[in-house]
């Protein structure tokens, strides 16, 4: 697959909530390329401080023009929040695999379930679901009513969307968790006799995940999952962002195959191959 | 005007520039190949190989630090069986010299990795006696007797180029790359990565699983050009220099301490494109400077 | 809730709080005393000094580099009968301890100087055993037998606090800094610089005109906490923590992996107020970890 | 003397050549104690890549808005031409000795020479020399007509200017020396007959001032150069800004008198107390 290294203007990067921007540019060379799932990596500074890139999911594509979702947690995403219009941007891409997200014609139902801005690369994952369907269930858990993200966006893709608060402020109080739980164990029965079958796709932050692997796993949900390592490379080659997926036929041979990288062949999982423990 | 070379022969490797991809940093030269022409290269170094495949270690294995980076990768790597098999046959469609870097956590298995590799291909062998980041009561290359036995065991069971690679972590870098010399290499890499650590002040563990790593980036080039510089005086094989190396600037002081050749490890995470451009820009600059070869340059040092 | 103390006792040094000036970056005390409050320091390591005036290295002796600078002063100083007459009668009046680091080039030097400054007043004395600098074949802390033998002819002329101050630049820091304590150091000083270089590629000579000098900042901050862990395992004595420190969280890192104080260097040259914010950051986190005395902090890493 | 590190808003960044830039920002502390010559050392960045600090002249004082005037030649005045009004500056100051602008009565005439940016601190002396007399004349060299500094600031103070370039596009076709050369063969016998002496003030390249102190030495005249170094601390700490300087009566008993901080005992020094032949 072709990735590129593409430098850019910047078109807009606008604050939408206390801590997070969201930021785009234009690149046909992604655009057209690009799945659901897949991320960037960004330069942050023209200097050797910060030095490393920072990889940030795809939140969007409308033509050409790619958007991002960021949330502001150091230097990197900092000195990224500081830039505006027509500045330069550095970017490589598209990297990973992304989700696995044809569903099988009329029988699977997708949800779409994101923990903080875990929402981020599945608003562009429900844009390109809405090609096919137009049954999505977008689950959001936020800490609190100003930190929800993405919601009318979600909305004017008609997708069902259900809110979750830490505090209760706005939606269910609790987790975006407890929104899936209550997905699942209902609908389950009405669903089977409709020979409907859901199809989880997430991302959020580990414990969050952990829980929802919990949870599918008891009812035996198809579920896929983003992951987030630190990177260097986000290309494959510096074996910086491993992790320990499920035996691998292949393991005697070369117990490597064990792991798998992040980077290259993730960030999408499916949940049942993660080592959960070993997170 | 005369005509302006970047060709160089290294121990025996010739190479169309001084441009290495350093090991470790750019797997086994394919991952890049999606992003970048990696027929460009003076040379590509694998990824280290070792006899039996290695899961390395845990995470996290990579931390930022100012202007560097530490890892703890631990050697993961396939093994030499797959290696031969699926990888080298894809690495050696390219145009590029391929030297594999082998390490092992005993003399015995990097004799033996050297007696599997001599006959496939490759332009010549590197060997990582200076990797942190695996358990052995200190670094072969810390000590010059042990680098000596080492060197001498391995040399004997192959004629392909040998690239021995240092640490920098040691008192007096001249003598182990003496012994080197001493023992039959054909040409010192160095640095290795130096050994440092971080600590998360919150959750109060270190920030790498393995607790120490190794540093690189630009961070650590002061010291890697005082190495070069020191040890080019003091042997007669060439010396490949690395070690923080982003530009083409950073590429001609190492030139100019006395390497023979630049590798690029970290750089290539932050601009893929890093080799390219110091390419050009050595060009550009022998050109500003009447510097026909690169030999012109390494050790002009005023 | 319980009363946070800063305070420590460090070989018998009492200081209000671990937060150091490191020797060299701050002069003599006084210059920095026309821009801050310099009795708010846990103690000042003066500017090292010889027994006769030095007039140091040339220019240019300092550089920037990524994240760090290179220096290459060659201890200039005005010599030990300056320093007792001028610099230590002004010094004295501030209420902070002074801790005089002294070196040489020969054993004998700093033994002389040693026995000089025993009754001045001072509150302890640091051997600079580890300065790049200065031209003699290898440092003395490059090597354990030469180290333990200087240590134990100051440590006999002598009764002021000892600290032992060690270079990076060695194979095994360890085995250095058992040797100084075997030799009855009160407390051990690292790091030193790394020894490093930089050219300028137009002229083509190296930036410094010493050719080498010391790294410092944050560059180095990775290596300096790596050793200090490893020191403070192997020790008993306190270990005095130093080496790109810039913030609070710098500072606690170092305690943590070790270290019984810190000391500040090339931080002062960027912010002066460097020493304070550390200060009122380790109260902070005292604060919020429920930390009432630093040796809560000293060596925690889990 | 109190020093200060302030940290203040930019009222005004501009660019006023190529690549020189005048920054101002306001600073009552500094204001109103320093004297021309001494220096402020800028932080130019918030990150550790460039780390020290940059040393740069008062270029300007007005009520007590500070003004510096800067070429860009590398990373840290890079950064510093990047900030626009508003943004946060941290400088520490005033720092150096500064010039020894007491003239005696009316029987010293001042000229200021400046070469490319070494024009920058003789700006804030003309201001307060004009302040003692009215017979200020300001050489300024340049490489060419567009890198002429200062010429109508200096003028406004009515001052006599005279301009060199090198390549002749405006003023005399040479060098600022070949300037000041002028000023002192033909004016010396005339000045002599009036009883006046000339005072030199100058700042500018090193060759340029080593052809200055020839020149001064040769008529005798008495002259203050401003200097540079590489400087880390700037306030006297670190000796990494030493410069040679002729025997101190000091020196038998301690040698480093002969050695002086450019930092603490200079920028500026009289012309003749430096070693020319060891810059
Ligand atoms: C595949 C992938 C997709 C991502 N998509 C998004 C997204 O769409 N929106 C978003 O806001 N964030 C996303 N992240 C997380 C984002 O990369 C980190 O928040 C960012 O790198 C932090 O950089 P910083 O310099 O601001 O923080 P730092 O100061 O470096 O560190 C702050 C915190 O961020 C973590 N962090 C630092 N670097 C990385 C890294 N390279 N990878 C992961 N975590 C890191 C640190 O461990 C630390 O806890 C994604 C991460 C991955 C791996
Ligand atoms: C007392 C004093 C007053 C000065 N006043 C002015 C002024 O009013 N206007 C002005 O434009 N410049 C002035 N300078 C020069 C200015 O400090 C340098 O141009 C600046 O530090 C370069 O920084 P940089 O990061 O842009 O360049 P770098 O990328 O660091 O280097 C570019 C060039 O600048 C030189 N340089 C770098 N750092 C310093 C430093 N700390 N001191 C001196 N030279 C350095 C380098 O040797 C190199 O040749 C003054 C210097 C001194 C010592
Ligand atoms: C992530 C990473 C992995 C590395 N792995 C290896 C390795 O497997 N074998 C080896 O000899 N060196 C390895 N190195 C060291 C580099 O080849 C190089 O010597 C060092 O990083 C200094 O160069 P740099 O600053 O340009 O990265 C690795 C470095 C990095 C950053
Ligand atoms: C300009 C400069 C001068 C120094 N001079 C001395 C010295 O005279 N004696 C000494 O023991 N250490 C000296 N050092 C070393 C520092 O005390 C300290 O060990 C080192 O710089 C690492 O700390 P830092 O990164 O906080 O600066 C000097 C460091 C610098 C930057
Ligand atoms: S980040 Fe380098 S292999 Fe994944
Ligand atoms: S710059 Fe530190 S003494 Fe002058």
């Amino acid at each position: 697959m072709k990735i590129f290294n593409v430098k850019k203007e910047i078109i807009e990067n606008k604050k939408v909530s206390a801590d997070c921007y969201k930021m785009t540019f234009e690149s046909k060379e992604i655009a057209c390329r690009v799945k659901p799932g897949q991320f960037l990596h960004i330069k942050c500074s023209d200097t050797y401080d910060p030095l490393l890139r920072r990889p940030i999911s795809i939140h969007s594509i409308k033509n050409n023009v790619i958007g991002i979702l960021y949330k502001v947690v150091g230097r990197g995403t900092g000195l990224l929040s500081k830039k505006t219009s027509g500045d330069p941007i550095d970017v490589i891409g598209p990297l990973g695999n992304g989700f696995d997200y044809q569903l099988l014609a009329n029988c699977q139902l997708p949800i779409l379930v994101g923990g903080g801005i875990g929402i981020a690369p599945l608003y562009f994952l429900a844009q390109r679901l809405t090609e096919q369907c137009s049954n999505i269930t977008v689950l959001i858990g936020a800490s609190n009513k100003c930190n929800i993200l993405c919601i009318d966006e979600f909305k004017k893709l008609d997708c069902k969307v259900k809110v979750s608060t830490d505090d209760g402020s706005d939606g269910i109080n609790g987790t975006v968790v407890d929104l899936l739980k209550k997905e699942l164990v209902p609908e389950n029965s009405k669903l089977k006799t409709q020979n409907l079958k859901l199809k989880i796709f997430t991302c959020g932050p580990v414990p969050m995940l952990r829980q929802v692997h919990q949870l599918v796993s008891k009812y035996n949900v198809s579920s896929q999952v983003s992951l987030e390592r630190q990177m260097a490379c986000g290309i494959g080659a510096c074996m910086g962002c491993t992790i320990k997926t499920q035996n691998h036929p292949e393991s005697l041979r070369d117990k490597t195959q064990n792991y798998k990288q992040v980077c290259k062949d993730g960030p999408v999982f499916d949940i049942k191959e993660i080592v959960w423990e070993d997170i | 005007m005369k005509h302006i070379s970047l060709d160089i022969n290294i121990a025996g490797i010739k190479m169309k520039n001084p441009v290495i991809a350093a090991s470790g940093t750019f797997g086994y030269g394919l991952e890049y190949s999606q992003l970048i022409d990696i027929n460009f290269f003076g040379a590509i170094v694998t990824k280290t190989i070792t006899l039996e495949p290695r899961i390395g270690n845990p995470q996290p294995r990579i931390v930022e630090v100012a202007s560097g980076m530490l890892n703890s990768i631990g050697l993961q790597n396939p093994g030499a069986k797959v290696f031969i098999e699926e990888k080298l046959p894809k690495l050696k469609g390219y145009g590029v010299p391929i030297i594999a870097n082998i390490s092992g956590s005993k003399e015995a298995e990097f004799v033996k990795l050297a007696d599997l590799l001599k006959d496939m291909g490759l332009s010549g062998l590197e060997l990582n006696i200076s990797c942190p980041n695996v358990e052995h009561a200190g670094l072969f290359a810390q000590d010059a007797d042990t680098t000596y036995k080492l060197v001498r065991k391995v040399r004997k069971v192959t004629s392909l180029p040998l690239i021995v690679k240092l640490t920098p972590n040691v008192t007096d870098i001249t003598l182990i790359a003496r012994a080197s010399e001493d023992a039959g290499a054909d040409a010192i890499s160095l640095i290795n990565t130096l050994i440092g650590m971080s600590i998360d002040i919150q959750t109060k563990m270190p920030k790498l699983a393995n607790v120490i790593g190794g540093l690189s980036g630009p961070a650590v080039k002061p010291v890697a050009l005082r190495m070069v510089y020191e040890v080019s005086k003091k042997v007669r094989i060439p010396v490949i220099g690395m070690g923080g190396i982003m530009t083409s600037e950073d590429s001609i002081e190492f030139l100019l301490a006395g390497a023979s050749a630049v590798a690029i490890g970290t750089a290539n995470f932050v601009n893929p494109n890093t080799c390219c451009e110091i390419i050009e820009g050595i060009k550009t600059y022998m050109k500003a400077n009447s510097f026909n070869k690169i030999s012109d340059i390494t050790g002009k040092l005023k």
